[in-house]
């Protein structure tokens, strides 16, 4: 291998990284505070890529963008409402199997509502702007991902560090109950955990999409489920785990694809994943916890 | 002396930085009913789930009826962390897993009662004689085990009738009355066939009534399963009326062992009760 | 309600059952989709009752279902197909000479499916099942996309033939094989859930730390629990292969899984009768009472714009959200179909519709 | 309260399927569909034709656009003459969602409508799945774009209107050679036996005279061809043979020209579908494709079609582009009827015994049967995409 074709390769493993690393922001949180697999996570990152189509179809991308944002972030937060809020003091497997026939819902729908086939993402001209540096030849977007993942998990960090709003997410993830007896608002806290999550599932989405333009009923179950594993290597709960999590997995696939293996690139996410529960069920980052008797 | 069933040896149990069991040690000998008291947050329970197997502890040993059973040293992160006493005592890792240690005879009740919520009354009692069968998973599928299942469900039905629960047989477990969820409890004890029961507060929150008719069942039942036992109570009452010996812990720490009579006059465990009176 | 009643009462049922199904076996070009949706069902019934076992019975939840019936699929199937028509069917890549000749009678080799299905589970469970419930999930769904890249991978060409798939997959005989093959798979694993260790799955699912601290060893029991369902995953992958003929890697999807999952959950986690119940009821619903959807509807001679293909798909995954989020214990809750339950049932009837006409006179 | 939640249970599925049970008459009414309001008349002067399409799933796209040529052509030709008699025919349509569990009881369902044959299906996979069940119903099928030989392949109830992948394979890497081409790469599709198969062809072929210099696979929904694509950029190839779904079509062009890749892109019949080129914008310029029709090759009755199938798709709202797959369909419907007019009978199996023999003039080529059930056909249309519209090159032949 070339020093060429490695360079460029890590430039995709990266980029790809970057949108992996926004998607399992979504699930780590969730998952931190309702200890719940948001398997409907993916198939909103879908929707909002035929959100971002149609708004853009009709008003342009620059308010596109936004539109797209504000449409997902509503769309993640109906669905809490409507198929997680009123399971919260069921059993932890129902609300998992919930996650699971929303996003069985979302895809059907989907599917009945705009085909099976494949929509083309609109182009974002400065985006999709081709730089060639050297032999590495790719689009701005693919410059810009990772650079973004990094800004905007700082931002998150920030408000979970230093904001009212995160101190209640940090309670509430580490005790649930306590926290509402604390006079915690836990709906709220719930809610804002969806927004935020969705608004960076948006933002994975137009990056994600811009790069590999176009958008199917299915785009999203893959990524969904690759983003789930980055969760849990990075630490299920953890935003930085995420990111790191993510990272590793699209720089992982990649590097399976350059040494030849791409028929195995799949399933090596998911070995590393059963590698990573076996030695450190708790992930990177991940804190242990102690059942009490 | 009487032969000894259950020896625990310097155990230390260490979460994090938090030393919950400090270097903690006892004996139990057959037919003895000797009970560990102590204030809130002593350490009791941990060092019940230590020596039933639910945490492995950070030092020390433990033995029943003559096998050591459990052993630990600190090691890895807790090599730096360990706070305990007796470091470097132990060389060896022995960690015998609850069900292991339950079948070689010794039997718990839980603090907050851990029935099978969802299964009748009967139901509990025979899943605690699963650990007898001698049936495979095969022979018992296709219930070539008859004979033996139906000694198994014989054995329960006296048991119930021994423990005056015959009634309720069939109910959901849940369903009964707060009294009798802790009797069942020590009935589906009783019926892995322990030497040693293990009863993690039996009288919380029972009336004076209740505890008395308690006091009297945990007695009648030792008589007739030929039992040792080993409780943890705040009822005093119960305590002082039941035990041959008491251990009292506080902070982790084993501040006074000895008869009813002992205990109730040893100034350290009136301090630890009390509080110590500041100079005045 | 007397033990003999009852006895009677069952025996009537099978018989009609029976008489049901000889009649639809003797009309077979008639009812060929009536056969095609009990045939289908059947086989789901399989797989949602051993799914049940495990997230039902012993509460352990994995979503692996998928890939221990594609092991049971493709293991029957490889020894199953006429040597014969082997070269056809390896046409691309040539076969293995290992495999070439590897023929086993086809009851063996459907036993031979649920074995390798159960071997693979004995060895991926002993470290995956010291997992916690999410992590156990997402481990063995992990394991099962593990085992569909593996056998569609193009190292495997001669022996899984890759991306090509198998075919000429020797057929169900008829309809009562099936139902028969079904009934033997349920009738065993019902038999383990009532014997004492069937009694042990319940406990830890109840209560893990209750149930270790009565002597019942958590991994070894999990093990057998995890063990046996893969088992009869693998038996119900390999029926799924005799029904289906032709398979490939792209058969055993997670959504595979996740129609098992719906079954079992729509039936009741912790009821066979409830998984064989719902195992009917969604593929028949989702295979031809729901089909209408997709068509055009005229009503009057204007067209509803709404009816189109997929429709179906959307209406069902609906129904399937209004069970999970207001029907959460499924049809059947942990209960089991007993006669008292449907008499009493029927007397609860007219009980019914006094009561709604009291509301409506109010 | 055990038996009120049984009581309840049970309760839930008798409404469940007293509910399922209303859909199911209903059902039954509407299934059929071009019949129209001669659908109630019902009785013995209709004959049901199957159409065995995917309209969901991966395929879907494709198997629409086959659909619209079989309606078009039952639009077209809605009765036939057995004897004296005419006879209205009627589609029945099943969705086979491009998944082999799902083509088995689409299959069955056909079968049990007592359907006097089959068209269908899109994709290679599900026509293979369900053929054993049409060959057991004695029902003959017709497939109208399934290219991979299995489908035909000891099943004598099965035939269709194209050419084969083996011949495909063959026809893309001579033209390949003609051009130029004397190193190539193969990225397939992994689980998918079209995919992998025609790639396995081409390079059969290819080896013959040139080298292959990467053979890539990818597995089913990956949306991110840069890593594959940077390892075949690597190696310099001078065409990319890439035969692959609509869906991931637009993917692999795009990403490849992002990269700088500057080889020919080559596929099969797939390829060309507007979709494509609509997604994949002015990176489709130049890729190269085979397929079995083109609009000015054709004769008179061809013209027609073509003019009366665009007037049918515009009122559909669809493009006026005519997909080959749906002169296919219409083609094999053409066809169909032939063989059921050839027979004078509405026995399934006396359709099939006159499809071996039956002989039509298509749109898409003359049409007639070998021994296996495969049509007669010699020659594939080599196109490529100039200015956002198909543009046929060149015809090419395999002795």
């Amino acid at each position: 291998m070339s020093l060429n074709v490695f360079l460029q390769h890590c430039l995709t493993g990266i980029s790809l990284g970057g949108a992996y690393a926004l998607i399992a922001i979504g699930y780590t949180m969730v998952y931190g505070i309702l200890r719940l697999i948001n398997f409907a996570h993916g198939e909103i990152f879908m929707i909002a890529g035929y959100f971002m189509i149609f708004a853009t179809a009709n008003f342009g991308w620059a308010v596109g963008i936004p539109v797209t944002l504000i449409a997902t972030v509503v769309l993640g937060v109906v669905v809490e409402r409507l198929a997680y809020k009123p399971l919260r003091e069921a059993p932890r497997m129902s609300i998992m199997i919930s996650a699971i026939g929303v996003s069985y819902l979302l895809q059907n729908l989907t599917t009945y509502l705009f085909t099976a086939l494949p929509k083309p993402y609109p182009e974002i001209p400065i985006l999709k702007q081709i730089y060639n540096i050297g032999g590495l030849s790719a689009s701005l977007v693919t410059f810009i991902t990772p650079i973004l993942t990094i800004i905007l998990v700082f931002i998150l960090v920030y408000i979970i560090n230093h904001t009212k709003i995160g101190m209640a997410m940090r309670a509430v993830s580490k005790d649930f109950e306590t926290s509402r007896l604390m006079g915690i608002k836990i709906n709220k806290v719930i809610s804002t955990t969806f927004v935020i999550g969705s608004a960076l599932a948006a933002v994975g989405s137009i990056l994600y999409f811009t790069d590999r333009m176009s958008v199917t009923p299915f785009s999203g179950t893959l990524p969904g489920l690759k983003c789930f594993v980055a969760a849990v290597i990075g630490g299920i709960g953890s935003v930085p785990g995420a990111v790191v999590g993510g990272f590793i997995i699209g720089i992982c696939e990649t590097m399976m694809i350059a040494l030849g293996y791409s028929t195995f690139s799949d399933a090596f996410t998911f070995v590393l994943l059963i590698i990573m529960l076996l030695f450190r069920p708790t992930g990177i980052f991940g804190e242990k916890t102690i059942d009490k008797v | 002396m009487s032969e000894n069933l259950l020896h625990v040896e310097n155990v230390t149990m260490q979460f994090g930085g938090v030393v919950a069991v400090n270097n903690f040690s006892m004996d139990i000998n057959k037919g003895e009913i000797v009970a560990l008291i102590g204030p809130n947050g002593a350490g009791k329970t941990t060092a019940f789930n230590v020596i039933t197997g639910v945490y492995a502890p950070t030092n020390g040993s433990v033995s029943f009826d003559g096998e050591e059973i459990i052993c630990n040293f600190p090691k890895g992160k807790m090599k730096k962390l360990y706070a305990g006493e007796n470091n470097g005592v132990y060389t060896r890792t022995i960690e015998k897993t609850p069900d292991k240690i339950t079948k070689l005879g010794m039997a718990r009740t839980f603090q907050n009662i851990r029935l099978f919520k969802n299964l009748t009354v009967f139901e509990n009692i025979l899943i605690a004689k699963h650990l007898r069968e001698k049936a495979n998973v095969f022979t018992s599928t296709f219930r070539l085990n008859l004979a033996e299942e139906k000694k198994m469900k014989d054995e329960c039905n006296e048991l119930l009738d021994i423990l005056g629960l015959t009634d309720v047989k069939n109910d959901i477990a849940s369903s009964l009355p707060y009294g009798q969820q802790r009797h069942l409890e020590i009935a589906r004890a009783l019926a892995t066939r322990p030497k040693l029961l293990l009863l993690d507060e039996p009288a919380a929150g029972m009336n004076p009534q209740e505890t008395i008719e308690l006091t009297q069942f945990i007695r009648q039942v030792k008589d007739k399963f030929d039992l040792t036992v080993f409780v943890i109570e705040h009822h005093m009452d119960l305590v002082m009326d039941i035990s041959d010996r008491i251990y009292v812990l506080d902070f982790g720490k084993m501040i006074a062992t000895g008869t009813p009579d002992e205990i109730q006059n040893n100034q350290a465990v009136i301090d630890a009760y009390l509080g110590v009176q500041e100079d005045e | 309600m007397k033990k003999t009643t009852r006895i009677i009462l069952s025996i009537a049922a099978i018989a009609v059952l029976l008489a049901v199904l000889l009649f639809l076996q003797a009309n077979e070009r008639d009812y060929g989709m009536v056969i095609t949706i009990i045939e289908k069902s059947a086989i789901y019934a399989v797989v949602a009752v051993s799914m049940n076992l495990l997230n039902g019975f012993t509460g352990l939840f994995s979503l692996g279902q998928a890939g221990f019936m594609a092991i049971g699929a493709y293991t029957f199937s490889i020894l199953a197909i006429p040597a014969s028509s082997r070269a056809s069917v390896y046409y691309a890549t040539g076969i293995n000479p290992i495999i070439e000749h590897a023929e086993l009678p086809i009851p063996l080799a459907m036993i031979a499916g649920g074995l390798m299905a159960a071997l693979f589970a004995a060895v991926i469970g002993f470290p995956i099942l010291r997992l916690k419930s999410d992590y156990l999930a997402i481990a063995t769904l992990g394991f099962s996309e593990i085992v569909r890249a593996i056998i569609a991978s193009p190292q495997m060409n001669t022996i899984t033939n890759g991306s090509f798939g198998l075919k000429k997959i020797p057929e169900f005989p008829n309809l009562l094989t099936v139902i028969l093959v079904a009934a033997i798979c349920i009738a065993i694993m019902v038999l383990l859930i009532n014997s004492s260790y069937g009694r042990a799955f319940k406990a830890i699912r109840e209560d893990e730390i209750a149930a270790e601290a009565m002597g019942i060893g958590l991994l070894h029991h999990k093990q057998t629990a995890f063990i046996i369902s893969s088992f009869f995953a693998g038996i119900g992958g390999a029926m799924l292969a005799r029904f289906m003929r032709s398979i490939d890697s792209n058969t055993f999807k997670i959504a595979l899984t996740y129609d098992i999952l719906l079954i079992v959950v729509i039936g009741g986690m912790g009821s066979v009768t409830g998984s064989v119940l719902a195992a009917f009821l969604v593929t028949a619903s989702k295979e031809q009472w729901l089909r209408f959807f997709d068509e055009p509807l005229v009503i009057g001679g204007v067209s509803v714009p709404f009816f189109k293909t997929g429709l179906r798909m959307v209406v069902f995954s609906v129904l399937l959200m209004v069970v999970v989020l207001f029907f959460r214990r499924g049809i059947m809750g942990q209960n089991e179909f007993t006669w008292e339950g449907l008499f009493g049932l029927f007397k609860k009837i007219p009980n019914l519709f006094k009561g709604k006409k009291k509301k409506e006179a109010i | 309260m055990k038996k009120r939640i049984l009581a309840l249970g049970v309760s839930a599925v008798l409404a469940v399927s007293m509910l399922a049970g209303c859909g199911g008459s209903g059902g039954s009414g509407s299934s059929a569909v071009a019949g129209g309001s001669s659908a109630a008349a019902g009785g013995s002067d209709v004959i049901k034709v199957g159409v065995f399409e995917p309209q969901t799933g991966e395929n879907g796209g494709g198997g629409l656009q086959e659909v619209d040529g079989i309606r078009y052509a039952n639009k077209q030709k809605s009765t036939v003459k057995i004897g004296d008699k005419e006879y209205k025919i009627e589609l029945v349509e099943v969705d086979n969602k491009s998944d082999k569990t799902e083509a088995v009881t689409a299959a069955q369902k056909l079968v049990s409508e007592k359907v006097i044959g089959v068209i269908g299906s899109y994709g290679s996979g599900v026509s293979i799945a369900a053929g054993e069940y049409f060959k057991d119903a004695k029902i003959p099928a017709i497939g109208c774009s399934c290219t991979n030989p299995q489908v035909t392949e000891g099943n004598d109830y099965y035939f269709r209107v194209c050419f084969l992948d083996p011949f495909q394979g063959t026809v893309m890497a001579n033209y390949a050679k003609k051009v130029g081409c004397t190193k190539a790469a193969v990225l397939t599709q992994k689980g998918d036996d079209y995919s992998v198969g025609l790639g396995t062809f081409f390079k059969n072929a290819f080896k013959n005279f040139g080298e292959i210099v990467a053979d890539e696979q990818f597995e089913t929904g990956a949306q991110d061809f840069k890593a594959v694509l940077t390892n075949i950029k690597s190696k310099n190839p001078d065409v990319i043979f890439a035969p692959s779904s609509i869906a991931t079509a637009p993917l692999i062009i795009k990403q490849a020209r992002e990269l700088g890749i500057t080889a020919k892109i080559m596929a099969g019949d797939t390829w060309e579908n507007g979709e494509i080129i609509k997604n994949a914008g002015e990176h489709a310029e130049g890729i190269c494709l085979s397929t079995f029709f083109d609009e000015d090759g054709v004769d008179e009755a061809g013209k027609a079609f073509i003019t009366g199938f665009k007037a049918y798709l515009k009122e559909n709202g669809k493009d006026e582009v005519i997909p080959a797959v749906s002169a296919l369909g219409y083609d094999a419907y053409n066809t169909l009827i032939a063989a059921i007019e050839k027979a004078g009978s509405t026995d399934p199996s006396k359709v099939q015994e006159a499809l071996k023999g039956v002989s039509v003039k298509g749109v898409t080529g003359d049409i007639s049967f070998d021994d296996n059930g495969d049509a007669k056909k010699d020659m594939a249309f080599i196109k490529t995409v100039e200015n956002g519209k198909f543009k046929f090159l060149e015809t090419q032949k395999v002795q």
